[in-house]
């Protein structure tokens, strides 16, 4: 057996372990639990098909983020009613097993039927391997994103912002609650706080910077930066406020607004809808874009319209 | 010659992130479990970076090398002490509702 | 870019730039927008629909960047017709949403920008000439749509919600998938996709079952009922004119652009799925303790009775499916948004509430009367034109199967709607005194009833619309 | 082979979604079954479009982080829904008469009695 | 030489963070399952260096990075207990 199979199949393994601890697993705390490291593992594996964007997308949005905010609903769950710390949540079934083992056949054969068919690389994305010399982008990510397909990230964005406003339908009415960890007072927390704050920030920039040639983006640094925040949420330095400010509503529409401007501006001009208008322009829709991400994973998070100062 | 010192730090690296797992698997109880993982495994990571800044030579590499250790050092800390206060409460709380 | 792209454009990003207005808006300013919003974006389809007239379609690209590397965008007849469907239910939901949704209440902050934002993905799904485009426009959709049923806070609309969401993000997911198989295969993501050949079947009957779950079409309409009957009334109105029919019109997009050749089997099971459906929903309806359930389950009778077009797939029967999407769309919004009101009148819309309705709430209980004779498809409502063209259609193609199930799907949409109209106008105990809430303001009733007449009244002078849609569809002829 | 190795393992992947979907009774099981799905539909979005000096094509890529995204708003307003749900029904379940034992409960005590006549 | 071993390296720490799933799968305690986690955080961010060295592609080391980052803020929110939880009033301010 060659090393890159062996490699390519444990990854595979151990992944299939940690779903099987996910779907079939006892207990739901311990569920979240293993997605978390299913998510890990996932970006390791992104990183050995040579996707690193979306290692680095996954890492922070798929384990990081989505880890958190199960985590936080389900203490959320705990504190409504405690005995949901034991929740368990699945019954056993015959006819599901059954039902799974087919699923999985059937994406097994389709999945290993389209690799045996004779394929032609991908039209579009060879387009896009000639066509970006012309945008003086370095990464077709970036180009696909935000140059040729950028309407479908306007409207990702605006899912997003819906995602946002829609749980405000819940939050509205519930109670307002802190998930404030109890041991900010350790030193080493703080200590972790100074030092992981400002590092965020300048990977988040980094990333931000070099998102048009190399691996990274709006999105990733966005979720660094919402990273950061629900740091900040956890370690009670920000406290949830349920007074909705006209700057947070601001940068909750910005990456929208921005992607906008992308659209219409170049109509303005008299040429057709998102024209290209080179680097600068995209440089200025992602900062937007990053700052919305990051507002709007981190109050997702907090599950109120608006941030404020807690504890000196 | 550097790079035999490289395949040296590589495999130590390798031997003690395996001895932390040895050390997770085999000791008894969690607050072992915990001390032989963090220690073992961030001497292993430590390793490694040195190996692979070896391999590379460059000093941007090895800093960037260095302070994703140092991260990783801190986050164990944290972590392993967050597990430690966490299990030890629950363990106050079982012994104390009985 | 030609003056009707822009136009196009226009139609997205009206509503979208209100969404993000009323986002920024102080709570209590934001239905002004809303209403502004609202009503400014169908004046668009007054040139649009000049447009298509004129010539058949109105396409656009983004960026200049042609398919396969960019999005594309075709608005052509069927598509302006659930436009229209969309902006006359809009518009007339304004009052009850108005009166609904008043700023005191808790709901209403999150409420007028999620409209706006279901009103985006709604014309973008209408628009979308491309796979993926229409994935995150169905995504947006549902999004908001979930959001909408969600502002009713009680426990049944919040469960619904929740499934309706399940379910919406596992049709998604297949559709995707199937959209991943065609990439795989032909290296674009265009609607029409020339070269399919091998997978065609497979990401074909993925993505149609995506769409299924979506459009409610039996038996994946499980979120359905509960959604729409438990759904605050002006956002069961907009629903069920538009959201269920956008994913259709993509499920008929898939399969005649998408789809180079489907297979004749599947055009026929897919056929007596619908009129399993039709027959299905409709038995369904008639069962119904609530009123409002009556009118969900007749949706997805109606849905099935769409799914026709598919076995006959001429000219006609796509003239007569298109206006039978536009008379039931404007009759369901009209019968909701009725519903609404007698839900504010009586404090509840069940069935044993309604004897003596006629005098109480006569605006209302004719609004009902008139729709259901649209629903029947009596003439000269605009259910009959349809229903008519697509009896013909199976008429010349010799389909017998079809044209009785045609003609069943009017008798059985009667046995609901005449049980509904009996008890509300003959019933014995129709003295019977209820408390009575406030009426709400009589222009919440108009509204309704002026829907109700549209849908009657577009029967009478059928040939705009007929004509519009004599088009066709790329790849329907054959 | 290593598209073929993962195509395997988004299928093994797939099936314990559905698996999971199928057998959950508690909203938050269910979630997490389709996110498990929702990874491996992105695994094979990038493994079976053929690769591109030996990358995998820029397009599913975009699509695959869209997704993601995407993915990720719906399951933090899905959780949102399911505490409000919770709240007010007194347990985590999308059927209302579910057995409650199913969901680590004993009985539903805190269902909202001023709900249960809602007729909206 | 140390190149051509990379790829065994990978293989052998991906079989100890299999030996780490075992401990997840028999617990006992919940703290040993999120030690495991702590184990997946620290062996993928040394898998990750090493993949980036064998496949030549720099920016996985930004993914070691991002990993690290996170791997606090997910440790943290998991023991986050509610350490209050206040009234606040049902004004609809969004």
């Amino acid at each position: 057996m060659s090393a890159p199979l062996a490699v390519d199949v444990l990854l595979g393994l151990i992944l299939v372990g940690l779903a099987a601890q996910v779907a079939i697993g006892e207990h739901l705390f311990r569920a979240i639990v293993f997605y978390v490291a299913f998510g890990l593992s996932m970006s390791v594996i992104w990183a050995r098909l040579g996707a690193p964007d979306l290692a680095l997308a996954d890492a922070a949005i798929g384990a990081g983020l989505t880890g958190a905010l199960m985590m936080v609903a389900f203490r959320r769950l705990v504190e409504i009613d405690p005995k949901q710390a034991q929740a368990q949540g699945t019954r056993s079934s015959a006819l599901a097993v059954l039902i799974g083992v087919l699923a999985a056949g059937m994406v097994a054969t389709i999945g290993l039927t389209a690799l045996t068919l004779e394929q032609q690389p991908g039209r579009a994305g060879l387009q896009v391997m000639e066509t970006l010399g012309d945008t003086g982008l370095g990464n077709p990510i970036t180009g696909v994103l935000l140059v040729f397909r950028g309407f479908d990230t306007l409207i990702e964005m605006t899912v997003l912002l819906t995602a946002f406003v829609g749980s405000r339908v819940m939050t509205t009415r519930s109670r307002f609650y802190v998930a404030t960890i109890a041991g900010f007072q350790l030193p080493l927390v703080r200590t972790l706080v100074a030092v992981i704050l400002p590092l965020a920030a300048l990977i988040a920039m980094h990333l931000l910077w070099i998102g048009s040639d190399q691996p990274g983006g709006a999105f990733q640094a966005g979720s660094v930066l919402a990273g950061a925040g629900v740091l900040l949420l956890l370690t009670g330095t920000l406290l949830p406020a349920s007074k909705s400010r006209a700057l947070v509503r601001l940068a909750l529409v910005a990456g929208v607004a921005s992607l906008c401007v992308l659209v219409l501006a170049p109509m303005l001009r008299g040429q057709v809808a998102m024209a290209y208008l080179g680097r600068g322009s995209l440089l200025f829709a992602e900062a937007l874009m990053m700052v919305s991400i990051a507002t709007s994973l981190t109050l997702l998070f907090a599950g109120r319209p608006s941030l404020k100062v807690g504890r000196p | 010659m550097t790079d035999l010192l490289a395949l040296v730090f590589l495999l130590s690296g390798c031997f003690f992130i395996f001895a932390g797992t040895v050390g997770m698997i085999r000791l008894p109880d969690v607050y072992c479990r915990l001390h032989a993982m963090t220690k073992a495994d961030n001497l292993g990571l430590l390793l490694i970076c040195l190996s692979l800044l070896l391999l590379d030579g460059r000093v941007r590499i090895a800093l960037l090398l260095l302070l994703i250790w140092l991260l990783a050092l801190l986050a164990s800390t944290v972590s392993a002490h967050l597990i430690a206060r966490h299990s030890r409460a629950r363990q106050v709380n079982e012994r104390d509702g009985g | 870019m030609t003056p009707a792209a822009q136009l196009l454009i226009g139609l997205v990003f009206v509503p979208l730039s209100t969404a993000l207005v009323a986002v920024l808006l102080p709570p209590r300013r934001r239905r002004w927008a809303v209403v502004l919003g609202g009503l400014a974006w169908p004046c668009l389809l007054v040139p649009l629909s000049m447009a298509v007239a004129r010539e058949q379609s109105v396409v656009m690209v983004f960026g200049g960047w042609a398919p396969p590397l960019g999005i594309g965008w075709r608005l052509d007849a069927l598509g302006l017709v659930v436009l229209w469907v969309h902006a006359l239910a809009g518009i007339a939901a304004l009052p009850s949403a108005w009166r609904r949704f008043d700023p005191d209440l808790p709901e209403s902050g999150p409420f007028w920008s999620l409209w706006m934002i279901l009103a985006t993905g709604v014309n973008l799904a209408l628009l979308a000439a491309d796979l993926f485009n229409l994935y995150v426009a169905l995504e947006l959709t549902t999004l908001a749509a979930v959001a909408l049923i969600a502002t009713d806070d009680g426990i049944a609309a919040l469960a619904a919600a929740m499934r309706y969401l399940l379910l919406a993000v596992l049709g998604s997911l297949m559709y995707v998938l199937g959209v991943g198989l065609v990439y795989a295969q032909t290296g674009s993501l265009a609607m029409h996709q020339p070269g399919i050949e091998a997978l065609n079947n497979v990401a074909l009957v993925l993505m149609l079952t995506g769409l299924m779950v979506k459009a409610a079409i039996f038996p994946l309409h499980v979120w359905l009922p509960h959604a729409y009957s438990n759904a605050p009334g002006p956002v069961a109105a907009i629903m069920a004119a538009v959201v269920g029919k956008a994913a259709l019109v993509a499920f008929w997009r898939i399969w005649f652009e998408t789809a180079e050749a489907p297979p004749a089997q599947l055009a026929d099971f897919l056929g007596l799925i619908g009129a399993a459906a039709l027959v299905y929903g409709a038995i369904a309806a008639y069962l119904q303790p609530r009123l409002k359930m009556v009118i969900a389950y007749s949706s997805i009778s109606h849905f099935g009775f769409l799914l026709l077009l598919l076995p006959l797939a001429s000219q006609q029967a796509f003239q007569g499916a298109g206006f039978h999407l536009l008379a039931h769309g404007l009759a369901k919004a009209a019968m909701f948004l009725a519903a609404a009101n007698i839900v504010v009148v009586l404090g509840s819309d069940s069935i044993r509430h309604l004897p003596g309705l006629d005098k109480r709430m006569p605006l209302e209980a004719f609004t009902l009367a008139l729709a259901g004779v649209t629903l029947i498809g009596l003439p000269p409502s605009g259910g009959f034109t349809g229903k008519w063209m697509l009896l013909s259609a199976a008429w010349e193609t010799g389909g017998w199967f079809w044209l009785v199930l045609i003609v069943l799907s009017g008798l059985m949409s009667a046995a609901y709607v005449f049980r509904i109209l009996a008890l509300t106008c003959f019933h014995p105990a129709r003295r019977a005194v209820h408390h009575l809430h406030p009426r709400p303001p009589k222009i919440t009733s108009l509204a309704a009833l002026t829907l109700a007449l549209l849908a009657v009244v577009i029967g009478l002078y059928p040939h705009p619309v007929l004509d519009l849609l004599g088009a066709g569809m790329p790849g329907m002829v054959r | 082979m290593t598209s073929a190795v993962f195509v395997l393992v988004a299928a093994a992947i797939f099936g314990l979604g559905v698996h999971g979907l199928l057998v959950s009774a508690h909203i938050m099981r269910k979630l997490l079954a389709l996110n498990l799905m929702l990874s491996a539909l992105f695994l094979l979005l990038i493994v079976v479009p053929a690769t591109i000096d030996g990358r995998p094509d820029p397009v599913p890529q975009a699509l695959v982080l869209t997704g993601i995204v995407i993915a990720v708003s719906t399951t933090a307003f899905a959780l949102a829904l399911m505490v409000r749900l919770f709240r007010k029904q007194g347990h985590a379940s999308i059927h209302p008469d579910i057995d409650p034992r199913l969901l680590g409960r004993k009985a539903p005590s805190k269902a909202n009695k001023t709900a249960q006549g809602d007729d909206r | 030489m140390t190149v051509s071993v990379l790829p065994w390296t990978i293989v052998f720490l991906l079989l100890n963070l299999g030996a780490g799933l075992w401990r997840a799968w028999k617990g006992p305690t919940d703290g040993d399952r999120l030690l495991t986690t702590l184990l997946f955080a620290t062996t993928s961010v040394a898998i990750l260096l090493l993949m980036s060295a064998w496949l030549e592609l720099p920016a996985i080391r930004y993914v070691a990075l991002m990993l690290v980052l996170l791997a606090t803020i997910i440790s943290l929110a998991f023991f986050g207990m509610p350490a209050r939880a206040s009234k606040s009033g049902d004004q609809a301010d969004d």
